[in-house]
């Protein structure tokens, strides 16, 4: 029964040597933004109607997953990369155990989650330059749901 | 004596033109294989795993022009997918379970024009990103779950020619939903087989189809309140065998179609328990009706005339006599068709008298007899050119059977008994025909006579009748038909061929004499073997002659198929013939060696003889 | 590109080598019904809710399959294999090319087609012995749609 | 020096009980491993390949309770597919499009309790057999296409407790429809997400339900109509933020509920724009009522008495004053959660007087602000054990600070700024006090006097407060708190730690020091490390020497990840330590060499160092 306990530790191998492509998210001539999956087990699906919302507040979004835990408890965390260092910049729970706020809150393992249609957010100017911003998304148990790291080009 | 078979089972793609045109279908690849040439245009590629299309899967195809990808378990398709292939026109995607389309999933091919996303798992219009499909053409979503048809505003409209909602779950359509639809002309809309109970009146008004289509769904009267304006050349409002039948039509139910302009109406499997003229009335517009299994057993004579009319269809239902289909109503019928009558069908006198302008009817399989066929029935139809009487029951020909329809280019009577009363042909004046199908009439021996005057004769159909005495096919009776090019003759339990038979038969290209007794496969019966097609198959023959087969040049081609052949010295002339004339043989696999018993079953191909002074060596090659 | 043209030589092979599972699809006193499908392409689904429904002329089936070719034309065809002889027992063509009389017909390559419900047919005595049935649909191109081989074991 | 590692990408199963149960899950297998033991009771073997369910698949795992198939490609399943399987209670399918199900699919387990569904693309109930279901218990049928829940008559209700709808498309429910469930007791019937429009009137009735969800049904009406005469625990009525709100919920549909039995009603995210004394009218049988983020702005005073109401969640809401929630109305209030304010909450004084039976106090994230808290604010909550002030303004507390709400057992008060007055602790007279969240709260020096009285404290939250001179944290401070077993001091700017700080925490079992500027690992601190758990994560540890380690015996845990460990000889005695007693590790993936250069990033697991007389010789081992 030796190699059963093996697979743990080859997990983490695929994981840091599997590498999942980068999407291009949208291009303009001030803006270019791009995202990269930093869950292990699977890509992230994500498409945005345009750069320009970004700075007006109001965009058009599809995102889709697949989960591979539930989540009864979900919370979010956006953190900035920038000259190496990691600076939280948002964090919420989405998900409350007994209190489900949005309608796909205790969605289990397996199911597909789709959102199709505008996201609003406190409008904000992109400063110059290039970063790093990470999204990520994990349920009660610690385990990822989403995570992905855009990375953003500012002129 | 072992027979190995060796499998080379790396699985390669199926070249149809060199460079152009390949099928990869179901060879179990995860990815396009590497050998396929960036030249290749079409792309079958159905049936393997591809999971998710990223903008790496298909950039190497850059000239790809058509891509099927049926049933490739693709869940995903990301931004750029086919960003790398310009030129792609038609796009299928059938049977996927799409869980995600990116908004760019789509950008790259320009010309876009076929996108066939039937069972993909859609639940909305929304799910599809419109922004690259302004020159689509054809649109397919059918078999999804589907609830409204409320299209985005950037929806296709310009090109647009073909939509296909079918088996979707709408049932409610508001003019709102659909008023996108007036950019376009000429539209085929297709909303088979959703349970559609609510459309906002006249909500198709000012919208000018081709053609309409709302099959099997149950109230009509809903949807022709919703087509109140509406313009079409095809209005298919017809249902299935399968379906529930729904309510009865009325008279004030189709009163309906008086403002709504359309062509061609179709109205099957629905109920007409009470039919009046009053039902017509709002019809006398139509070119072409289809009333295939409503129930009907008569159209009242009382029907305004309808003079446009050129096509009827009345199959499938109850009709006891001709005359009850009221024909006079219908002066300019080109086309008439009552078929598979559930009643026998008695023909009457001349209850088509007034139909001069038909040209195609069909009455096959509607237990028709008649002990004097066929004159008096068909009087009047002097423009007929195409007639079916195939699987009815017993027509006695007297005389000259279709003295009124002389110029008939088609006659089908396959599996009706066929009785001649006297030795003179009854289709005798019959000199433009050029198709007759008698196979299964029970001719026998009227063959001799029955082909009399047939000049024109071009495919001849005779399977399944009992020719055992094989001398009634003497050299005479094909004499009468000397344009024959196909003949067929299976089934006929031929013993053996007279030498003669075929010699007047100088055009003949297509012979089939399958399921016969024949013990020789006679090439030299026949006056031209430079292309001709001989099906020997499912006789006895054993052995064949040297001689037989180097007649055999050209593009010919023989089915030997199902004999007993010998795979011994005997017939080592066949064995090495077959061998260098592969290419001529149809059904090789199912040609194979009966003797010796060692050999029984193994393919002629196979089979390598070594065949010395006085011994027999046997070899059997391996396939690579 | 000497190695395209094995392919079909290749998948005649298969056809002959992989064998699709017997399915059983009753089995009472008296009789016991196994399917095998005989489409090299593909298994079929098929199951039937009694053996006593064969004898009174309606059962409930469940029948699926994923179509491998269009079906605008369909044609069916029994036939009853008995002491080695193949007896065409019913054929009809379920679709016609202009004429949809079923509300399948006119479905394409890749769609999957499912029943559930009662079928009616003539009742009939079914003799005693083992015997087999093939029930074989096929296209207008004479491509199979459906081949099932019903081995019927009859006490 | 060169690091290697060898991979070994034969993915093999996890086992968690050995030969009981097992995790497969995601390998990209194709089948059932052969070397699964017989004896494997629970299986999951979610997102691989089966493709089609027979009977074979599973027939040597016959000790099968649970089975997990979630997102296995899985389309057909057969007759037969767990006929060996007859323990078998719990089967997944979730996330299978599922295109066939045999009549006898499920054959074989013939206690089967559990089965999900979930997202199998299901159109109709009729699709899953139900022959051998009689014993289920769960059936889970959400995010499918189901339009209609006409039962089969088979259905089963012997045992079914759990029946799950939710995210369907079903628009009607008859009384036919649901029959059948009369036959069932305390069942959950979930229906969320279906937009519902049209309800028979008292199609519920006489049914005894558990609970009923129809969360996030935008009409309150049709449902509370088709519920007259029902019975159930809870109702959930609710909807979700990310749902459209629908209409407003007046005064005249909550009359509804006076005919239905409930004890639990959940109206989350409706509008109560128009309340008034009448909406209540038919709520005072409640013992639970959630409001959650109705728009309320006040609960009218003139409320008739709600006397069994013992729970009522007010949170997300638009209060001013707590006075507005008029608490006089629900005198045996247990539990009242007033989280998330829109608004600034003024908590007034005395405005929950009245709930002397308050044990559950939550007013956190709310912007409360006080200059005196909290005895008047608080005033008369003899009862209150559990109190939430967290993430809100500010709080100046004075003298004794809760003197009315000395039996509080947990005082939750994280990244709310506190400030005390005077060198007496404020909570002083909170001797049963166990648990105290300080987190993020500024408290700074007066962490000096802060404890004063917690002699029950049990769990200190103290993280992300500033110590950054160490010597705030002397010997005096945790004297006052003898009983502590959990301390969060990381995120503390913490520069070293006093000798004695920690010696009089005799029960500690779990110190987390993480995310301070500590520089040594000191264990000697503690005065007992049989079992205690050290998180020193995030420091700025370079060398442990041995005597540090020793000590730690039992079931003691240590985390150093993230600490610049020196991979040196300097360091040879923690080096060699770690090796031997990896099991005390947490986070060992994380805790890795920082010196010498050449191993940065290198986890100290698998650096074997030679430290001899003179010369330092360094072995990497590769990974098996
Ligand atoms: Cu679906």
């Amino acid at each position: 029964m030796k190699t059963f306990k093996a697979a743990p530790l080859i997990f983490l191998l695929i994981y840091t040597s599997i590498g999942w492509p980068t999407h291009s998210v949208c291009k303009n001539s001030h803006l270019e933004i791009y995202y990269i999956s930093c869950d292990p087990l699977q890509d992230f699906a994500f498409t945005l109607d345009s750069c320009s919302g970004l700075t007006t507040g109001s965009v058009n979004i599809r995102a889709a997953t697949v989960l591979r835990h539930s989540i009864r408890e979900l919370f979010v965390t956006v953190n900035l990369f920038f000259n190496g260092k990691s600076i939280p910049i948002f964090s919420r729970q989405l998900c409350e155990q007994n209190h489900p706020n949005l309608s796909f809150c205790g969605k289990k393992k397996g199911e597909h989650v789709y959102y199709e249609g505008p996201v609003s957010f406190r409008s904000y100017d992109i400063p110059h330059g290039d970063f790093n911003v990470t999204v990520e998304l994990f349920n009660g148990d610690q385990h990822t749901i989403v995570c992905t790291n855009f990375t953003i080009l500012s002129r | 004596i072992s027979c190995e078979v060796t499998r080379t089972v790396d699985k390669m793609c199926i070249e149809f033109i060199a460079n152009r045109s390949y099928s990869c279908e179901d060879l179990g690849l995860e990815q396009i294989p590497e050998y396929l040439p960036f030249t290749t245009e079409v792309l079958d590629f159905s049936f393997n795993f591809l999971y998710a299309l990223q903008s790496p899967t298909f950039s190497k195809l850059e000239d790809l022009v058509s891509l099927d990808l049926t049933r490739c378990q693709i869940n995903w398709i990301y931004g750029g997918a086919f960003q790398s292939n310009s030129h792609l026109e038609t796009i299928v995607l059938t049977g996927n379970l799409l869980l995600f389309l990116a908004d760019e999933a789509f950008t790259g091919p320009s010309h876009l024009k076929h996108l066939d996303l039937t069972q993909t798992g859609l639940t909305s219009l929304e799910f599809i990103p419109m922004q690259d499909l302004g020159k689509l053409e054809t649109l397919i979503l059918g078999s999804n779950h589907i609830q409204s048809i409320q299209f985005p505003p950037d929806f296709p409209t310009k090109n647009l020619k073909y939509l296909d909602f079918q088996m979707n779950i709408i049932q409610k359509i508001s003019a709102n939903d659909i008023a996108i639809l007036k950019k376009t002309s000429n539209l085929t809309l297709i909303l088979k087989g959703n349970n559609i109970a609510v459309i906002e009146d006249r909500a198709f008004s000012s919208i000018f189809f081709y053609s309409l289509n709302f099959g099997g769904c149950i109230n009509i009267s809903v949807i022709l309140d919703g087509l109140q304006g509406a313009e079409t050349v095809v209005l298919w409002l017809g249902s299935f065998e399968d379906m529930a039948h729904g309510i009865d039509i009325s008279v004030l139910m189709l009163q309906g179609i008086c403002n709504i302009s359309a062509h061609e109406l179709n109205l099957q499997y629905h109920h007409f328990s009470q039919i009046s003229a009053g039902t017509f009335q709002c019809l006398t517009k139509l070119q072409k009706l289809d009333l295939t299994h409503t129930f009907l057993k008569m159209l009242p004579p009382d029907i305004v005339s309808m003079n446009v009319l050129k096509e009827l269809h009345l199959s499938k239902n109850d009709f006891m006599l001709l005359c009850d289909i009221s024909s006079a109503a219908f002066p300019n019928l080109t086309h008439l068709f009552i078929r598979d009558n559930s009643e026998k069908l008695n023909l009457g006198s001349g209850c088509l008298e007034t139909l001069s302008k038909l040209q195609y009817l069909d009455l096959s399989n509607s237990q028709v007899q008649s002990s004097d066929c066929c004159n008096q029935e068909l009087r009047g139809l002097s423009s007929l050119r195409h007639l079916n009487l195939s699987y009815n029951r017993q027509l006695l020909l007297h005389n000259i059977a279709f003295e009124e329809c002389a110029n008939l280019v088609i006659l089908d009577l396959a599996f009706t008994q066929v009785t001649t009363s006297e030795p003179e042909g009854p289709f005798r004046n019959l000199h433009l025909l050029q198709s007759l199908n008698l196979s299964y009439c029970q001719i026998g021996s009227s063959i001799q006579y029955i082909l009399q005057g047939l000049e024109s004769l071009n495919v001849l159909n005779l399977r399944g009748n009992n020719f055992e005495s094989g001398t009634m096919l003497n050299d005479n009776v094909f004499r009468q038909t000397p344009n024959l090019e196909v003949l067929i003759l299976s089934s006929c339990k031929l013993p053996g061929i007279q030498t003669k038979a075929f010699y007047a038969l100088r055009k003949l290209k297509h012979v089939d004499l399958s399921y016969n007794n024949l013990i020789a496969f006679s090439s030299d019966i026949f006056s031209n073997l430079r292309s001709i097609y001989l099906n020997f198959a499912n006789n006895k023959i054993r052995i064949i002659p040297r001689d037989m087969l180097t007649s055999l040049s050209g593009k010919s081609v023989i089915n030997l198929s199902y004999n007993p052949l010998e795979c011994t010295c005997s017939n080592i002339e066949l064995l090495t013939w077959y061998k260098q004339n592969i290419d001529k043989i149809e059904d090789s696999d199912k040609t194979t060696c009966s003797e010796p018993k060692s050999l029984a079953g193994i393919k002629l191909f196979f089979v390598n003889l070594s065949c010395g002074h006085h011994t027999a060596q046997i070899i059997l090659i391996t396939l690579v």
